[in-house]
Parts: C-alpha cells; structure tokens; sequence
C-alpha cells in the first residue's frame, strides 16, 4: 500500500471516538453519583446516563492485553472506552444491566475494579528500568509490589479523601511526583563517576560544566586528556549532569535508592496546590518487592487513614496536625536531611512562637 | 542467556504474584510472539539482579522531517541482548481525552505488532500514547502506517510538548469549557512546533475544565488552561437540603471547608457569597446534584509550572486571571505565540518559560508579552524594597 | 570630682527604679483593665492596683521636657515613670484620684494621652536629616505630620485592632519597619554618584565591589585614577556601596522620596508574624508637612478601620479580602513595581486557580 | 546664618502646629541654651529647602578601650555650622524595661546640659538613650560623668548590641519568664563583647515575655527569646461567662480567630485543647480577666531576625522549642557563646547570624553548635530533592 508520506497530521480527531450518549449529552451533564466502587453514573439534563467502569491497569501493556480491553468494549459497550489521566481504563455504558457481567469479565482477567471517589487510585509512575538510562530504581515493579498492598484501597475501602501516590525513577520526576500525596522517588546518593577516556569525545565541556547547578564540576586535564573534575562536597546528586554528558554515569547499585515525600496536592478544592515534602530520606532499592518501600508507604497512609477528617487530603491533615505531630505519629525519625539547604531555605524555618509546646 | 527463557526470571516472576495487575505478565504474554519482549524480560531480569539499569543514552533518532517523537534507547548488553541493542520509544499522539474505540485501538496493537515490540504504556505522563521499543530500521515503516491509519507523533525534545486534557465536556457536568476541542485544536493549529523541535525547551499545555485539575495542570504543564467561571454557583435549595438529610453535615463538611468562608447555612437556606468565592470546587465536589459552577464560564491561563530540574520545581502562576474560551481561540493562539517569541528569542537553552519569567523578573516578561500587570498575578505585593526604578531625574 | 575611671559596669540596675507597687507584686498581677483612652490597671492577685497613663513623645526630647516629665513623675507618681517600646512615656500611679489631674498637666504641656489597646501608637522612627548621613528623607518631621493627622485614632477614636505604624528614613530601616501594618519608607531612586577624584583614597575598592548584591559596581580605571565604574541598570538603589564607601553618595533631592508598605505585623496572635508589603512605589518628599504621605496613610487607615473586623490586623484584613479588592479598595493603581523580582520572586506569584473572579 | 535665629525657620515653623508633641518645639527649647541646638535648627531648616541630609559618614570615634557606643557624625556644612561640625552621638545603655525614676532622669539631663547638646531619643531602636550630638573632646568627660552616676554605654558596631526587653513581670500578668532579669543579667554577663566589637557583624538580643512580643524581638533580634509556656490555659469559667455577656462574641471572637480552631464554646462552658494550642495568646489577649497563660513557663528562643540589608530581611525561626528560664541562665549563655564561636570563626564580613544559618544550611550550623535538629524548627520539610548526603558506599 505505497501511498504518498503524510506529515503533520495531528492525532485523529477524538470526536469520531465518542459514544453517542456522549455526543447527545456533550456539554449539558447534569450531575454524576458514584454508584459502587469503581462505578459511576453521570446523568444528563436530557436525563441519559452513562455509567463509567473503571478498571486497574499497570500502564505498561501489551498488545494482547489491549486486545482483550477491545474486546470487553465491543461485549459490553459498542464498542468505547478511554483510559484516564492515571491510566486506569474506563468502560462507557449505558446499559447498566451490564456491569456486572463486565466487571466479572474484568476481574477474570486480572483487572480490579475502583479507584473512584475517595479511594486509592493506580499511582502515576514511569520508566524505571524497564526503558531509561537516568534510573534510580524501577518504576513498574515498585508500583506493582505498593499497590498490590493498598489494593484493598482501590477496589472500596472507605478512606477520607482522595489519597494520590507517584512515582519517578530519578530527580527529573517525569512522574511529576513533586505534587502529590505520597511520593516515591528514586534517588541517586552517590556523585558521578568521570570516564576520562571518552569524555571529550562524547560531550561538550562547557556545556557539562555549566549543567551542574553547584558548580561542582571543573574543566581539568587528566593524564593528557582535557575532561572535568568534581568536587564531591558540592555534589546534591541531581543527575543533570549525566544528562547532558553520558560519560558522567550516575547509576550506582550500592547508592541508589528511593526516598518517600508527602502532602503534596494539585487540586484548588479548599486548599491551594502544594508540594511535596520529604518524609523519608533513604530506603534501599530491595527487588523484587521493595518490602522497605512498601511498609512505609502503607504506614504513611495508616495514619492518615486513621486520624484525617472527611476530605482532608494528606498535606491539609499535616497543616492541621503540624509537622512536629507528623513525625510522632508515623514513628519517623526527623533527620538533618529533612531540613532544606536549598535556594529558598529560610523560608521553611519555623519563623513565629506559634508551636505546639 | 538472552531470553528468559533459559534460566528463567525468578525475580520478576516474584512481580506476577498479588491482586494488582502485573507488567511482568504483559511483557511475558508479549514476549510468546515477540523476541523483543523476551529479551528485554532477560534484560530486566538482569538489572533486578544487579540492582541498575542497562540503558545508555539514546543519540538522535526519529523519523524524516521530525526532531520530535522518538525516544532513542540503546541496551549496554548488546551481545547479550542483541535483539535489543536497539529499543527506541515512539511517542504517538493520542486523541484528546484518551477517548478510543475498540477498532482504533486494534489498529495500533496491530501496526505495533508488525513493527515493534507489542509493548506500549497507555499512556505517558506527558498523554501520549507509547510504543516502547523497536530498532531504527523500523521507525519509518511504523511511522507511515500510522499516518496512513489516522495517528501522528507526539512530542519529544525542545519542542511543543503533546498537549493534554481532562476528560471536559465529555463526561463532566462541571467542565467549564471544551477541553477536548481546545486541545485538538491547539495540537493541529501548532502542528510544526510540536513536531520540530525550535525552541529553548520544551513546552507542556495542559487543560483543565475546572479548578479540580483532574490533568494536574498547574503542576506539569508550562501552561495550564483551568476553567473557572465569573458569576453565581447555581444552587438547587432542594437538593441542598436533600444532601443534609443523607449524610453531610452541612456546616462542618461545607462552610467550614471553603477557603474564605463565603458559604453559610441557617439550617434550611444555603447562601454563597460569591464576590467571595474563590471557586475551589470544594462545595460544587461535595454536592454535585444541589450545586453547579456559574453560567458565564472561561478560564483561567496560568504559567510555568516544571519539575526540579535544575532550579526546583515550579507551579503555574496565574498569567490571565479570565479568559472566554471559544472557537476560534485566537486569543489564546496569540498569547501562546508572544510568549514563544519572548522565550524564544532571550531564553536561555534548557531554560523552561518558568525559569525564564523569574530570571527576567514577572514584571518585565508581562510588558514583553504585552500584558498588563494585576494583582490577581500575585499572592502578595513584594516583601523588599529592591526595586528596579527605570528612569531618574537629573539637573537641568 | 577625679575618681578611678570606671569600664564595664553595664546599665543601673532596674530593680531600683521600680516602684513599690509593683516591687510588691512583681511577676503577679491577675489581669488588666482599659479604664480609658490612655489609662490602664493592672491589678494584682494581692488586689493592688498600678494605673498607667500613657502619654505621646516625640521621641526627639530636649532635656528641659525630660525634667518637666520628671517634675510630673514627683508630683503625681512619687517620682516613678518608664518609656515604652514605642518611645510613649508612662506614668506610673497608685492613686487613681492623681489621673485626672495628671492629664490634665500633660495636655497643657502638649503631650496627648492615649494609644492603649485598639489604637494607634506611636510611629517608630528613625534619625532622616536630624542625624545620619543615610537618609533619603527626614524622620521626625514625616512622623509629626502623620501623627498629627492620625492624633484622634491615639487618643481614643474606636477602631478594630492594634495599628502599628514604623518609619525609616533608608533601607537600612533601622524602624525595623519590615513588619508594620502600615511602614513608611524613605528610597533613593538615582543610582550613586562616584567621587572618583577620592574614592580610592577613602575607600577599599575591593570592598565597594563586594558590597553591591547585584554586582553593578565594577573596579575602573577613570582618567588614571584606580576607582570604580557602575552599570545603572544592575542598581535597585539598596545604599549598601555608600554604606561602606563615602565616595558613593544615594542623596538626591530630585530622586529621593517615600514608599509605603502595609500588612506587617510582630505578635503571634491568631496569625504568624508577616512582613510588610508593598503599596505605595514612590511619593515625593514633600517638606515640611509631606502632604502626599499624610493622605495616603490616612487613606490605608480608613479603609481598615471601615471595613476590617474586630482584632484584625491590617495584613489579616487584606489576606481576608485578598490584594486585588485592596487595590481596588484604596483606590491604589496596581504596578511592575509591585511585583517582586528579587531572590524569593517566583513564591509571591499566584500559584493556584483560586481567584474571586 | 548659622543660628536660627537670624532668618527664622519658617518651613520647620509649620511642624510646630498640630496636637501631636513637635521636636521642632524640642530643638528650639533646647536652643536657648545649647549654640549646638541652634545650630542644628539652622542646618535642619536647610535640609528641608534642600531636600537632602547634611551629615557625613563619621570616622572611628569613641571612648578608650570602647569600640562601640558613639556613632561619629560630622556635618558637611561645616564653615556655615561651626558648632556642629562635630555632632557625635552617645548611645547610653537604658535600665532593663526603661524605668526610671525622676532622679535618674535629672542626673542623665544634667550630664548632657554639661557636655553636649541636651537633645536625646528616649529612646533609639534598640533600645538605648541616645544622647544627641556633640563633638570629640566631650566623649570622655561625659562618659566619666555617665559611668560615676552608673550609667554605662551600648553597643554599636559590630558588638552585641544592647539586649532590650518588655515590661515582662513589671507590670503584666502575662509575662512567662523574667524579662528585666535575664536582660539585665545577659548585659552584665557579656559587657565585653557589648563594648568591644569582635563579631562579623551586629549581634542583638531582646526578650519578650509572652507570644505577644511587645519588643518586636521575633523581627528585630538576632537572638529573639519569646515567653511562652507548655501546660493548660488557666481558665476561669465564670469569668468566661461574664466576658460573654460583656460584648464578646465567643465563638465569633475568640473561637473563631483561634489559629487551630482549638477552642470550643458551648454557651456555658469553654473547652481548651491545650495539646493543639500553639499559643498564640489571642484567647487570653480578648478576656484577660477570663484566661491566663498556664504555669509550667518558659520561652522559645528564635535566631536570625535582622532587615533587609542585604540579602532581604529575615524573622528569626525556632531554634530552641522550649526551654526553663532560670537565673543564672547558664544553659542560655553556653548556647550563645556557642552561637557566637561558630559565627565569629565561619562568618563573613558583615554577615549577619540569619544569613550565616543560611548559607551554611541550618542542618549543618545545628552540628557545630551541637543542637538536635528537631520538626519543631521548621514550618515544613524540604520541597526539593537536592540532598547534599554526606558519605556513600564504594565496592570492597
Ligand atoms: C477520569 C479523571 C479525568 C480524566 O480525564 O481522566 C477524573 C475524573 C473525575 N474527577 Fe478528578 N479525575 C481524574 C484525575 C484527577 C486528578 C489528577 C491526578 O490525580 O493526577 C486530580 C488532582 C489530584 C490532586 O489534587 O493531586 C483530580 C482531582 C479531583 C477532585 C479534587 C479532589 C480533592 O478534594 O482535592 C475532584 C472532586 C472530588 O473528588 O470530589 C475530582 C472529581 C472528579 C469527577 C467526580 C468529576 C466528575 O464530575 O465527573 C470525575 C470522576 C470521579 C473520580 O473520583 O474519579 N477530581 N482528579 C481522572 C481519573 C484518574 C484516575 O484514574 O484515578
Ligand atoms: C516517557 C516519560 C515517562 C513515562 O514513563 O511516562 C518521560 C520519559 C523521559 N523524560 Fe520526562 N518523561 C515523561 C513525562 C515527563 C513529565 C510529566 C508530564 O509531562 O506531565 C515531566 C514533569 C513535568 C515537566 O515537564 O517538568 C517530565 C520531566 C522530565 C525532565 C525534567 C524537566 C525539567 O525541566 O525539570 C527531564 C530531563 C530533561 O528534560 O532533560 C525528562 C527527561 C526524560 C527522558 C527523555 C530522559 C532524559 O534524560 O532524556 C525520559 C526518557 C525515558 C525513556 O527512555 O523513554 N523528563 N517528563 C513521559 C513522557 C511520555 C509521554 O510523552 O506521554
Ligand atoms: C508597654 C508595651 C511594652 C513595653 O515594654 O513598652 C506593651 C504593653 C502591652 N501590650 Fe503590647 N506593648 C507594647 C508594644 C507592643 C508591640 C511592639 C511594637 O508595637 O513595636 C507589639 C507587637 C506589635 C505587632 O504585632 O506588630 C505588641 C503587641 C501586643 C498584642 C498583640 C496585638 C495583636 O492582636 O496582634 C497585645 C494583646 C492585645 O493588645 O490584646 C498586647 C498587649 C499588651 C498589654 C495589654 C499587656 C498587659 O497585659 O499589660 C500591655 C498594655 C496594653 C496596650 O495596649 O498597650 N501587645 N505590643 C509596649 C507599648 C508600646 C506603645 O507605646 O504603644
Ligand atoms: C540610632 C538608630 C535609629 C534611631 O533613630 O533609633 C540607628 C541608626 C543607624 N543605624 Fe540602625 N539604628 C538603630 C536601630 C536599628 C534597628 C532596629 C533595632 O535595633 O531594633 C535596625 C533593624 C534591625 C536589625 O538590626 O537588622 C537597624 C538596622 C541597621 C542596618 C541594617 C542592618 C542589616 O543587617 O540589615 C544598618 C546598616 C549597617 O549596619 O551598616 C544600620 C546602620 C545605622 C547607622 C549606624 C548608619 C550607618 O550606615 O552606619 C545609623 C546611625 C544614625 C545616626 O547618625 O545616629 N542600622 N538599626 C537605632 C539605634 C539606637 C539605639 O541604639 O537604640
Ligand atoms: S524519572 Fe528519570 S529515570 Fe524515570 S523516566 Fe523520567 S528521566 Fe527516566
Ligand atoms: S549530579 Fe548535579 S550536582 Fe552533582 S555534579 Fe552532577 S550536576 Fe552537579
Ligand atoms: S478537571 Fe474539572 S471538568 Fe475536568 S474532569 Fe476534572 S472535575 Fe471535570
Ligand atoms: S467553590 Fe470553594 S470558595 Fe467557592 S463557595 Fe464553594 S467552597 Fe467556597
Ligand atoms: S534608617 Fe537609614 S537613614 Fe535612617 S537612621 Fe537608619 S541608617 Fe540612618
Ligand atoms: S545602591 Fe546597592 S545596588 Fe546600587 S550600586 Fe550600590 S550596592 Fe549596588
Ligand atoms: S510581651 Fe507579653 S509579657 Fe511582655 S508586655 Fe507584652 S504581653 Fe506582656
Ligand atoms: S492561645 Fe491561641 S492557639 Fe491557644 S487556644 Fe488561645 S487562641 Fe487558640
């Protein structure tokens, strides 16, 4: 089929991909209800109803897998699905007799039906092992060993709020793990090493030099050879050096790790955006399963569960309970590291009287 | 020792334990009929034993005419993993709201099965749909039939990133502008920008219907479009009071939740003062039958929002505090058009807009763009007295 | 009278200066009452009573008032008075029949009583042109205009809260007017002269350049003499170089004025202590009576005392009703200048979609 | 033309009208007998025409063995301004609360009608009597008169400034320590480093004995040491209820305005949740009668307070929760000497203690002067992940 090369033709348009409950409704949706776990109506002035069946997925998929989704779709909805902004999938009915037999189907397959309303929903993650050079730990099997533990979070167990969790292999957070409830990051804790030999080959010194936000990098000439060299003290571990010079590695098996951050938010409900804040330093990265990671996470979520009043977000129930009760709570230990020595330091001093004695 | 195959992946094997669903079985079923998949379960195997990855940066690849839209990839055990050596990424741009038919999406399982590795993420951070791993042979091939079928690239590199949004209209009564058609019609009308790579760095949009931000737009995209609305919540008193009698306790869930305490409740009348409100959603969220946003609805276009690198992370700050959002938006398009110019031209490279807009100070950016300043820009006036006075008086 | 020169002996002792009354109950008063404008008592658990009338200072006072205070001290207070942390003076009485009289003696002599509880007290100020070489306008004078134009709300007019008002005459701001409700501030708005024929005599050139923030001031060799050079564009007129170096005069009578900042406050109550912020870029010194500055403080006031609530402070007032209905309110045009553009710039922005629209 | 009295001085004339107390009526009383007084007017009257101040930098002026407490000021003016061509400031150190008696009043008035221009500050930012203006040769023998009535100089310079403190027990219920004793007894205790300059920069001190800060000490102070105490409220309940029917609202005023909404009011009695109060003294500030602070006391010590000179101004920040403030107050000194050894040895020129915090990172300047970190010193963790840890693992 050689036809002429097409360019700059932009996704197809998302129109021809609607149901028509949708096209009918589009715009003039009166309001939704949340009618089971994972399962939710939205009724239109005209008085339709769609319902939606949300299921779990690991995001990384494989085609057969995708087949079957399109094949629940033709069973059970003419046809029509979409998948969310935290890549769960969705089924779009509008026979509710249906469900049932769909989240059967479902979970037959290996998919849990959930994440609506207050609940633990799939956690936003990303590369990892599995496809980047910059990884600090894994994204997928991270993901899979916590949510396999909150699980139950997921499919309906009443919670507070809505409780988000992220994930990023390394400090450029493609997981944009810097705004969310619960934030796994994987970190790198030892400075680059320098291979000498390729260096000015592969990279361009100035630009590896000006990369490094500490100025811990120098031009210098090692054994005849122009390269760079380091300054260990400065080093805070940011990788953005090896990201524009592939001779700085900084992927280290005895170093690497992950750190757990909190309170985090991006939602304008009640309280405005806010970023996450460190909770944990340092966990070993521990494959297969993370054991570390995930006792954390779920000790976190615990005490959240158990003590945060009706809509209170992670970082709301902090603010309210202060940092100092944080701490005690989760049995955290508060640490030099805790303390930020960054460019806008001062501003996270403790800067009144006003402490709970 | 290539494949799993052989001496198995008993680490992974671990990961297809547990309620949750498991990639490692995605890439197992995968591998049954791609040597890719079988390979890269071998490699991945490999980095659980050893605790690191095995990617090495990827130089440029991609497809004719493009910058943008692939992710080079290269294994550092080629002799191990041959069939892996090449595993590059294609970034296809998915139809706005990630809404697909069962056809579409057979389409792309098909092509990818032809070309690649049958494995994708659905989808990326960024919203596009990924086809993860093949060899830079195939790149051209997929890339045709794709177009042939409908589907373009995404972004990647220093360019316009593929724009995203929240479901919208689609399916949300509180959708206070058409996010699916904005951001379809934005992709389209940047399709160049989006596709070469021209500018000091990436450039995220991302549109929301409403303040929820259910795309975290204010957190993820350089800018991010929020729908919002200027005049009254419309209020039904008799599914207020319904909603008291089923569970909510009115004042303590409702008024005393809202960030200005606009909203009162003598038992029987909800009143909303809505000079006010700052319309947070919270009391909309919490009764969606009694309450909805006003009538005269928009957005509000807020700026810079980035991950840590390098400078730490940035949200969006507010750039236009209302703006109607209608067809053919072009308002929008020439906003959107100064600001590349501006960047553009004084950015620094690997400088995002963000970064940018402090380096040269708010104030300077705003008259570059041809904005004015308002307070609703700022959460409060500056705190020292450092300010840059243009021009002084001297003796005749 | 030649005696062994005595060092280091530190300030008197206050215990001898503390009336009895209050040697008796030091460390046990019960509580406080208002009795009037300017009149407190205290009372202790013993049931003594200290009646304290507050009276207005100019705080620049020439010795022959200091003894007219001292003449009121003896006659009404056996001899015991104390100034305030706001440079009032306070008489010190048992007697609650001498209070009358009291006031009476200090208004014949010009000293208002008043600025006890919800008032306005003095204005804390600095030196201007009565004293230091730094000033980009003159303290005692803007003050004595304000107050004299604010004198009702000291004396006794009814208003929501505190109003704190502070002035300084430079950058330096040595009124520490950094957290006022309402701070008056003198600005140079002309980058320094630089008296090359004797800077480098007077000063240390590497010093001068060390001084400036923003490294506008660079060595130079000017028609052979070793001196300095400035790029104007750089300066933000902070007085740090003719802090440490005469040859780089600020003052300029054409350039030099007023800024005003609201918003500050000190005490932990209810909220955490806030900077000021700035209202007002630039008025003109306008001497003797500042005419621009009067109105535009007592502007700010009026808004407050209209339509702030009962113990809100000025900044707690404008978080309430939030910048934009502040401008508009006082009917202050909103500038570039407002918006910061210093280190912590990007955390003054607007970082959410909560806005009155 | 130097006096005033020669042309009047009609633009300072205006600024003798008005009900608020006028200097100008100050200087020109104290210009009959002082030349200095009036020469002052003259040059003050000039200043005005003229829009600009006519002092210049002062040399290094002072007492023996003294480096600080007289600030040198010279005029430029001097052939017009014989008398004041020297005008030398004195910085006296006031009594702790600055009481007095007529007597101490007389004394110091005398000394200065002797010696210098019999006009003052009562008193100066700091806290100090200012006596205002004379010339070099007058420094000794008014500081020999000064130290006979036991009156000694403050500080200037880079010295520890001198501590000042609020009425305290003096005169208010409220006060949680002793601030006229610590602030005497720290001033007595460090007269060297008071009189002889020897820090990188100013170092000051003022105690405030409860949360209401009465001496700005949290926004002024280098070193802020701020009342406060860490058991329950003292309640009085009929008095509560006695403020209810007196004009205050509870739940509006006080309840409401309770930062941690701990405070709960039931019409007849009032509920403190003293584990959540953070005692901010609002509730006990409205009914004084009603609450008082609890008694187990003590203070929070705050660091690094300074204005904006010239890094922007700071407020000084937990450094110490809670601590006993009993003389002799040894644990506060040793902390402080401390403070002053790892700031005097690692500062820079002019930095001063909140800006070293800072550059230095607060985790780091709490390990040299051997204080725990503890959550209470901060408002929130670190946002960004830019760690500096301090050893890594290296293979065998
Ligand atoms: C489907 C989805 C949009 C899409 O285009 O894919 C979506 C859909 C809805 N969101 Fe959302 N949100 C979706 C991601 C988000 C995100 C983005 C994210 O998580 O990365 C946010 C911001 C989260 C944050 O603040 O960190 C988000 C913050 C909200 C909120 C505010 C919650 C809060 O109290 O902060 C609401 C209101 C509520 O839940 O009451 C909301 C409400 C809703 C409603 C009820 C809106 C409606 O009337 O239909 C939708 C379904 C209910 C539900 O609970 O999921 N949605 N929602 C996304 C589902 C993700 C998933 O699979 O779980
Ligand atoms: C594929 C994806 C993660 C995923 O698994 O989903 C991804 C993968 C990479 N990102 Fe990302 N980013 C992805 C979304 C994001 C996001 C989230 C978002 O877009 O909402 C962010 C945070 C928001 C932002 O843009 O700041 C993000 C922030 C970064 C950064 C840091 C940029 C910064 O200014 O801080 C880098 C570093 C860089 O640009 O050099 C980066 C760089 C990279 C690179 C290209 C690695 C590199 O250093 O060159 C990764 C390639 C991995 C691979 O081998 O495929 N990626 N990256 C996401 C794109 C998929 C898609 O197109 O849909
Ligand atoms: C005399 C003085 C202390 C001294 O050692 O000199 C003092 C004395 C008292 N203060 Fe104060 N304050 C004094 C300066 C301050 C300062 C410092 C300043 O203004 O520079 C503050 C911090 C101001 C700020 O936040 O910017 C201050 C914030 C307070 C507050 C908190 C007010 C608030 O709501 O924020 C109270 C409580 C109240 O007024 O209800 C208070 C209460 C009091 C009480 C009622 C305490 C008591 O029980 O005796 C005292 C007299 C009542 C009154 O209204 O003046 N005092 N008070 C100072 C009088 C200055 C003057 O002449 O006006
Ligand atoms: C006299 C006094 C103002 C007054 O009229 O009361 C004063 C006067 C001067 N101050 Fe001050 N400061 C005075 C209290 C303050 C305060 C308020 C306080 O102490 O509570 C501050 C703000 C708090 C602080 O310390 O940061 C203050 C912050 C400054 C600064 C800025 C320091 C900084 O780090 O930002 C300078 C500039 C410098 O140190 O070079 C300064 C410098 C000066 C100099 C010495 C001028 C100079 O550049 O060398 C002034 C001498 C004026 C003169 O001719 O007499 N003065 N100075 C105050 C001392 C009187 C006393 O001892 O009681
Ligand atoms: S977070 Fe880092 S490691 Fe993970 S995908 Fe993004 S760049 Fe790669
Ligand atoms: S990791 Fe970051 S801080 Fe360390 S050397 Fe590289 S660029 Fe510099
Ligand atoms: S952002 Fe608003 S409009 Fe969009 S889906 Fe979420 S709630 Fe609905
Ligand atoms: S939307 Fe938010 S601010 Fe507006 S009334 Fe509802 S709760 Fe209050
Ligand atoms: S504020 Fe400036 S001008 Fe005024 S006294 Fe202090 S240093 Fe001098
Ligand atoms: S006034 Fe400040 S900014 Fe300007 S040159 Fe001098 S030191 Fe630099
Ligand atoms: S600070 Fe507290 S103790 Fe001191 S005077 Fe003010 S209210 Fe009283
Ligand atoms: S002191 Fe402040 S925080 Fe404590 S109960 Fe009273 S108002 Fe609340």
């Amino acid at each position: 089929m050689a036809t002429e090369r097409l360019t700059d033709i932009g996704p197809p348009n998302y129109e021809q991909f609607l149901p028509p409950v949708i096209k009918d409704n589009y715009g003039k949706w009166a309001y939704h209800e949340i009618v089971k776990p994972g399962v939710m109506v939205h009724v239109g002035e005209s008085g339709d109803k769609l319902f939606t069946v949300r299921a779990a997925s690991p995001r990384l998929l494989g085609i057969e897998r995708i087949r079957d989704f399109a094949a629940l779709a033709d069973k059970y909805c003419d046809g029509h699905l979409r998948f969310t902004s935290r890549n769960n999938v969705e089924f779009l009915l509008t026979d509710d007799s249906k469900i049932d037999p769909l989240i059967k189907d479902l979970e037959a397959i290996g998919h849990p039906v959930g994440g609506i309303g207050n609940s633990i929903s799939n956690i936003v993650h990303t590369q990892g092992w599995v496809h980047c050079h910059s990884a600090a730990t894994d994204a997928s099997g991270v993901v899979k060993a916590v949510m396999d533990d909150l699980c139950g979070y997921f499919t309906g167990m009443e919670i507070p709020g809505k409780l988000r969790i992220a994930l990023a292999c390394c400090l450029n957070m493609c997981g944009a793990v810097h705004c969310s409830d619960i934030a796994i990051l994987g970190i790198h804790r030892r400075p680059p090493q320098i291979l000498h030999d390729n260096l000015n080959k592969i990279c361009e010194i100035p630009n590896v030099v000006a990369s490094c936000p500490t100025a811990a990098i120098r031009p210098a000439t090692v054994d005849g050879s122009t390269s760079v060299e380091l300054d260990e003290e400065l080093c805070m571990f940011c990788g953005n050096c090896f990201t524009v010079c592939p001779s700085m590695p900084m992927a280290d098996p005895l170093n690497d790790g992950v750190s757990i951050w909190v309170g985090g938010k991006v939602s304008n409900a009640r309280t405005e955006p806010k970023f996450s804040k460190l909770a944990i330093p340092f966990l070993p990265n521990n494959p297969p399963r993370w054991p570390e990671v995930v006792d954390a996470v779920r000790n976190i979520v615990e005490v959240w569960v158990k003590h945060a009043r009706k809509y209170e977000r992670m970082g709301e129930f902090i603010d309210r309970i202060g940092w100092p009760r944080f701490f005690k709570m989760t049995g955290i230990e508060f640490e030099k590291e805790h303390i930020d020595d960054f460019k806008y330091a001062g501003l996270s001093y403790k800067r009144s009287a006003q402490l709970r004695q | 020792m290539a494949e799993s195959g052989k001496n198995g992946t008993p680490m992974l094997d671990e990961l297809e334990k547990g309620p949750w669903p498991s990639f490692v079985t995605e890439i197992k079923k995968t591998a049954e009929k791609s040597k890719m998949s079988a390979s890269l379960l071998g490699l991945l195997e490999r980095s659980y034993e050893e605790k690191i990855g095995h990617w090495k940066h990827g130089g440029i690849v991609g497809v004719m005419g493009y910058g943008g839209g692939v992710i080079g990839r290269y294994s550092d055990l080629q002799e191990e993993f041959p069939d892996i050596a090449h595993f590059h990424t294609l970034r296809v741009n998915m139809p706005s709201g990630w809404f697909y038919t069962s056809d579409a999406l057979r389409t792309i399982c098909d092509i990818w099965e032809r070309h690649g590795s049958g494995l994708t993420n659905m989808h990326g951070s960024t919203g596009d749909i990924i086809l993860l791993g093949t060899t830079t042979d195939e790149l051209e091939p997929t890339f045709a039939e794709l177009t042939q079928a409908g589907f373009d690239l995404g972004g990647s590199g220093s360019d316009m990133r593929t724009p995203s949004c929240c479901v919208g209209p689609a399916r949300c009564e509180w959708a206070c502008f058409d996010t699916l058609h904005l951001t379809n019609d934005l992709t389209q009308h940047f399709q160049d920008e989006l596709h070469r790579p021209a500018f000091p760095y990436k450039f995220k949009i991302k549109c929301a219907g409403c303040p929820n931000d259910c795309v975290a737009s204010i957190a993820r995209a350089d800018m991010s479009i929020i729908g919002t609305w200027r005049d009254e919540i419309q209020v039904d008193q008799a599914e207020v009071a319904a909603a008291a009698t089923n569970g909510i306790d009115i004042q303590k869930d409702i008024c005393n939740n809202c960030p200005t305490k606009c909203i009162e409740w003598d038992g029987d009348k909800l009143e909303i003062d809505d000079e006010n409100c700052v319309k947070c959603m919270h009391c909309i969220n919490a009764m969606p039958k009694a309450l909805r946003p006003g009538k005269d609805r928009g957005a509000t276009i807020l700026l810079g929002a980035k991950a840590p690198i390098v400078e730490g992370a940035l949200l969006s700050s507010v750039l236009v505090p209302f703006i109607k959002v209608e067809p053919p938006y072009d308002e929008i398009k020439d906003l959107i058009e100064r600001i590349w110019d501006v960047w553009g031209e004084h950015g620094k490279n690997r400088e995002r807009v963000g970064e940018f807009m402090q380096r040269v100070g708010l104030g300077n950016f705003l008259e570059a763009i041809e904005v004015e300043p308002v307070p609703e820009m700022i959460a409060h006036p500056r705190e020292n007295p450092y300010v840059f006075y243009e021009e002084y008086f001297e003796e005749e």
